[in-house]
């Protein structure tokens, strides 16, 4: 057991630290400064993540059978967290989920097409999975995919899909069988079609975190059959297999390290009328270090989990355990923080001389996202009574 | 020990529930949030609520008031906290209450135009230096009979739209309370912008002169107490909305073919919310009647605003989370609650910092509780 | 509105805080140190009883009917609060819960004889309720009492049946009507049984907190039919209709509140080696703190209880709030406690020297039990979701 | 990073879990607990353990150990944990690691019997004074080559079954570590009653002569880190067995005709300790890892201390409510983790006195957290 870094590992941090400095110019983060690029989507987020492609960081963990490096999950654990605390928003669906999926599942005809454009960060694809009546309950989706001849006719609705706007295509989630005796998550199809498409339309939905996404409507979208991945109504086991591992780069912990470091510091420079520091208070101490205490588990966390992926036994109740503490602890963090810095903390980063640009009043309002979104913490904690506990579960 | 509301309690409940709920909806709240600049606020309600007599409720009567006390005031600042009302309520009326207590004879005129809505005011306390409210950085110097003000203060509520301001500020190390015109030369006000989208300014003071010394520290930790009582009232109200709205949802939303309410761990989430709220009305009911009666509130408002900050910072979260995306839908009203009531928590400091302050009272003074 | 004491009020309080500390002899608090007589039984704590009796407390809020004070339910809550404060430990089932019950359904020959006695505090009776498999669920208890003739013939065993060694009566509940299409709560009948009636005995449980309750044995108890308190079968109405305000004997604040001050005095006195009190440290200080804002709402939550009993408008949500609110917030408050006075809390009143004689190390031995007694938190959070938000419940 | 134990880690786990279901259950520890006085540890245990090499991991091979880390140690002492096994091991153990780094070449053959299990030592360090460790009252005096102590220390684990004495005591304001022979004049043993049950005594120093200065202040917190890590390890198990137990009885218990684990409040706090006892794995193994390796865990050590106390608090008190009343029956075996995890919790400092030192090195040193 060996809970440090191998020298390796510690370059590789330090490599990708220095990179996404020089990586992410005032320009760029200007685009990402305006709430509706927040989440990327722009024209220099679009040449970020080509650059990306090219210096091989998209393709990190993939095989090198498909042009990728091969590296381990600890690897790419640190490109994760290295891209987030850098504050770059990574389409991590498209390269760790979609992607995947597609390279196990598509025809060699799309695979060729759009393995590689994915590696080279040249292609947007946007979510398509929750509906208005669908959220935690995903496996009720009522977008329906009905075949006629060498088509499907796709109609219905879909909310929250992030990034619409500035999409090539869309990862369609539909329903292929809609038979009252089929149960229910075994009666969906994948999907990934151009969004251009006839058919296709959408209107934004504006967040409280200020970032917005969207409502798509499909009405009519007629594709041919190629656009299915894999077979029709298997889709359920697509969505789903990869879920333990993307859980991961949503409870990341470098960015909240990142802002809690900024935060030690303007508490350092920062004096109180009577000429003390901020951090000179014993109550900021104790926030500030509940933080750390809770950061640290949280970094732990990840690792194990990046390394029991390498070994393939990635347990199911730890990483839902993993999810439910980063994304409830992030949440008291952003609180402890706001709390003290004071009233400033108040002030969105449109304000003139917002503390830290309002970068932390930024994270809280989207915290609360993480807790419901990436599967509900109530199913998370449910998974872990039955698969760590073997607490048996309701019948219902 | 009577938590029996008077009559005229009941009826001020009523009369302002009423007033809110015909003024202020999601759609009045979107009107004047896409309005560019300075006149976010509702001035026909804030006019309404001075014709009936709400804004005077503590104000004596030869002043245009009712003659009432805080706890009354607090009551319709709960119910505007409900509706999350867009009306300079709590910092205007606490000015209100500090003008009549520190206020000279002379100023008996503005405070009638403040019962009576013709005017408002805003408070000036929060600088850039955090958590020491009682010893502003912003300095007075008396220049014969007149105060001059030189400083900056921070997140200032409706700054653009009040006609008077109550400025902290400290002469030689004694921090005083000072009235000052919103028009005088040398004041220059700069928005900000907050989480809630309620209008915040930034004030610059270049030697601005006082019109009115109001008092001392004394008078400063009077408008300091109304105003974290008043805010814990505004709390509850908010707080209250929420829990509704939530309770409401998940009693309707089906998800896996059941109402997601009948998720055992989803109902306790919200009966935690309904104790957290339990537990700060009464707090907040208790430091405002003591307020009310002059009594000495120091630990108790302390206490309040210790769960306004804990309380608001649970409910809104669970909240947030029991509605899952539709309660970060900017569509949806959730999201408005979820951020004043981060600014309630914050606003003239938040738990840890109350606690530390309990925790030196205790060190220092009584530990008799009973 | 007015939350503070009216003059009677504070007076009354005044006095009984006076008559408790007299009454609270040196010879009694010895008994009362025993372990095994520690919840009362003892010769002393019986004569102590007694007088209560004889100075008309015990018979505080009783009707004057049966020869009591009829006073407030804020008065009872105020004797309540100093009984529990000056570490008596009365009998509040008895006096509140059983002897009402009877006042209401028993004979008048039954009423007649216990009743004068009760209020006298010359009768003991303990509680059997709890069985083996019945706690939580107490519906579906098994101990069955036949009819036969003039006589129930009863067979069963209970558990936790606090007192029994020391008891003039059990308050049994046993089930009269088996049939398997009765529902579960409706066949249960409540008696008054002398415990010296042949067939009853007791074994002993010694609990985590010191404290000793006892497994009571029914094997075939004859008794008269006139034993039996109220019609047959009724018995699950008179078990519960008492629930609210008996909760509200079990988190009132007094007892936390005195040993806070016992707690924060000893941190004032207490010295570190550098010469500093204990509660100069900040932390300490936010500690007690957080302690006292909790022990503060605790307060006002039972005193609105206390008022609404008087009104006669007790909200069922409310009952339930007050009891989960000051079960878990002793339990924090005890841990807090314990924290600020560091290794020497681990010290139980058996060791010479013990801080604070080892009191609060008892209490958070206590502490876990109010937490799943009296009606487990879970379910007083389903009663508050459901009476209280209106949120529909499971159909299980 | 590699989170795989090594191949002699897992003997190493397999050998002691197998020695301790052995030699300690519930009746094992009934028996112990019912003898009067003070031989209330197993001394049969304690030989097989030194006979197998499981005291002596971490001691080199020359005294009589494997020439080990302490992470090796850890493992026995978190299996030790799990059954509560009834004797001196994490004091003995962290004395025989401070002996070896700090004690000259005399204690050589001392260090070889406490390696195989002949004699056993405990640390004499908390005193009434609470909180501060690294500054005792206890004094000690140099005379001559001698080093003479006088004062007294509470919750001497087996104090009177032991050999030797750690003792910490102040020479002008200097600390130091003191190995003191039990059999020394001058020295008083008083026994205590602790919650767990488990022997502890006061001791009382009167001019007892120490047989060797270990080291200063730098001994002392060697001693102190390694004493916390260890407690938490042990943590680690005792918490272990408490989730096992807890999510045993609620998987079996039924009330209302349904196992009570399916009610989803049961099973979701059952998940909260399972969360809790991950984090408080994790940051243990970091804290032990850095330890054994000679690295700066300061940090992580009260990192890990903090997660100690505050998992502890937690998964006790779940686990204590998920039984309900069998939880708290002495007959039962859970109330005995309750106690022991109670005493880990605040023996060497509870959560919020860890967090205080946490905060005042963020006020002074590395605020770069990874």
């Amino acid at each position: 057991m060996q809970l440090e870094f191998t020298e390796q590992q510690t370059q590789l941090k330090a490599e990708l630290r220095q990179y996404f400095e020089d990586f992410m110019t005032e320009e760029l983060k200007a685009e990402l400064f305006d709430p509706s690029r927040r989440e990327g989507g722009g024209p220099r987020w679009r040449e970020g993540l080509r650059k990306l492609g090219r210096d091989g960081w998209i393709g990190l963990g993939w095989p090198k059978a498909f042009g990728g490096q091969q590296r381990s999950a600890i690897d790419q654990y640190i490109f994760t967290e290295e891209v987030q605390r850098a504050g770059f928003p990574y389409p991590f669906l498209t390269t760790e989920s979609v992607g995947p999926t597609i390279a196990r599942f598509a025809s060699e005809e799309m695979k060729v097409d759009i393995i590689p454009r994915i590696l080279a960060g040249e292609v947007n694809i946007c979510i398509g999975y929750s509906e208005p009546g669908a959220g935690t309950d995903l496996a009720s989706l009522k977008t329906r995919a009905e075949r006629d001849g060498d088509e499907y006719v796709i109609n219905g609705q879909k909310i929250f899909t992030s990034l619409a706007e500035s999409s090539d295509y869309v990862w369609l989630a539909a329903r292929t069988d809609n038979h009252p005796d089929t149960p229910k998550h075994k009666g969906i199809s994948m999907f990934l079609i151009p969004f251009d498409t006839p058919g296709i339309s959408f209107t934004p939905i504006y967040t409280l975190g200020g970032v917005r996404t969207n409502t798509t409507y499909y009405e009519n979208v007629r594709i041919p059959v190629s656009m299915r991945v894999g077979e029709e109504n298997t889709g359920w086991k697509m969505i789903t297999s990869q879920l333990n591992r993307e859980r991961l780069a949503l409870v990341t912990h470098g960015a909240l390290c990142k802002l809690f470091t900024s935060v030690c510091q303007w508490c350092r420079d920062t004096h109180l009328p009577n000429g003390e520091r901020v951090i000179d208070q014993a109550w900021v101490q104790s926030r500030l270090a509940q933080v750390q205490v809770h950061a640290e588990a949280l970094k732990l966390l990840c690792y194990k989990q990046a390394w029991a992926i390498d070994q393939d036994n990635l347990n199911m109740a730890d990483a839902s355990a993993a999810k439910v503490y980063g994304s409830e602890m992030f949440i008291e963090a952003y609180r402890a923080l706001m709390e003290v810095i004071g009233e400033g903390s108040l002030l969105s980063r449109a304000s003139q001389k917002a503390v830290l640009d309002g970068h932390l009043e930024q994270m809280y309002r989207v915290a609360s996202v993480l807790t419901f979104g990436g599967g509900t913490n109530e199913i998370q904690r449910d998974i872990i009574s039955a698969a760590g506990l073997m607490i048996p579960r309701a019948s219902r | 020990m009577d938590f029996t509301p008077t009559e005229s309690q009941l009826e001020i409940r009523q009369l302002s529930e009423k007033i809110f709920r015909e003024n202020v909806d999601t759609d009045r709240h979107r009107e004047l949030e896409a309005i560019e600049g300075d006149d976010k606020y509702d001035a026909r309600l804030w006019r309404t609520l001075g014709d009936v007599g709400l804004l005077g409720l503590p104000v004596k009567p030869d002043c245009g008031g009712m003659g009432m006390s805080f706890s009354e005031l607090c009551i319709v600042i709960e119910e505007a906290g409900k509706v999350l009302a867009p009306i300079p309520l709590v910092v205007s009326s606490i000015c209100t209450l500090a003008l009549q207590k520190y206020g000279d004879a002379a100023l008996q005129p503005v405070l009638a135009s403040l019962a009576t809505g013709q005017c408002c005011a805003s408070p000036a306390l929060i600088e850039w230096s955090p958590h020491q409210l009682e010893t502003p950085t912003t300095q007075a110097q008396q220049i014969g009979d007149e105060w001059q003000l030189e400083g900056r203060k921070i997140n200032v509520s409706y700054a653009d739209n009040v006609d008077y301001f109550l400025v902290s500020a400290s002469c030689e190390h004694q921090a005083g309370l000072f009235l000052v015109n919103a028009q005088q030369d040398g004041l220059e006000c700069e928005p900000l912008h907050s989480n809630t989208g309620e209008p915040l300014y930034a004030l610059t003071l270049k030697n601005v002169k006082a019109a009115q010394k109001l008092g001392d520290a004394e008078a400063l930790r009077y408008l300091v107490q109304h105003y974290t009582a008043a805010l814990c009232s505004y709390q509850v109200g908010c707080l209250d909305s929420m829990l509704s709205m939530t309770s409401a949802y998940v009693a309707e939303r089906e998800q896996f073919g059941v109402k997601v309410g009948t998720f055992q761990a989803v109902g306790h989430r919200a009966a935690n919310c309904f104790i957290d709220l339990s537990c700060l009305r009464l707090v907040t009911q208790q430091a405002v009647s003591l307020l009310s009666e002059q009594r000495n509130a120091d630990i108790a408002v302390r206490i309040a605003k210790c769960w306004a900050a804990d309380a608001g910072h649970r409910v809104s979260y669970a909240s947030q989370h029991l509605h899952g995306g539709i309660g970060a839908d900017r569509d949806y009203g959730l999201w408005r609650y979820a951020t004043h009531s981060k600014m309630v928590e914050l606003t003239l400091g938040g738990a840890a910092m109350h606690l530390q302050a309990l925790g030196q009272h205790l060190a220092d003074g009584n530990i008799n509780i009973e």
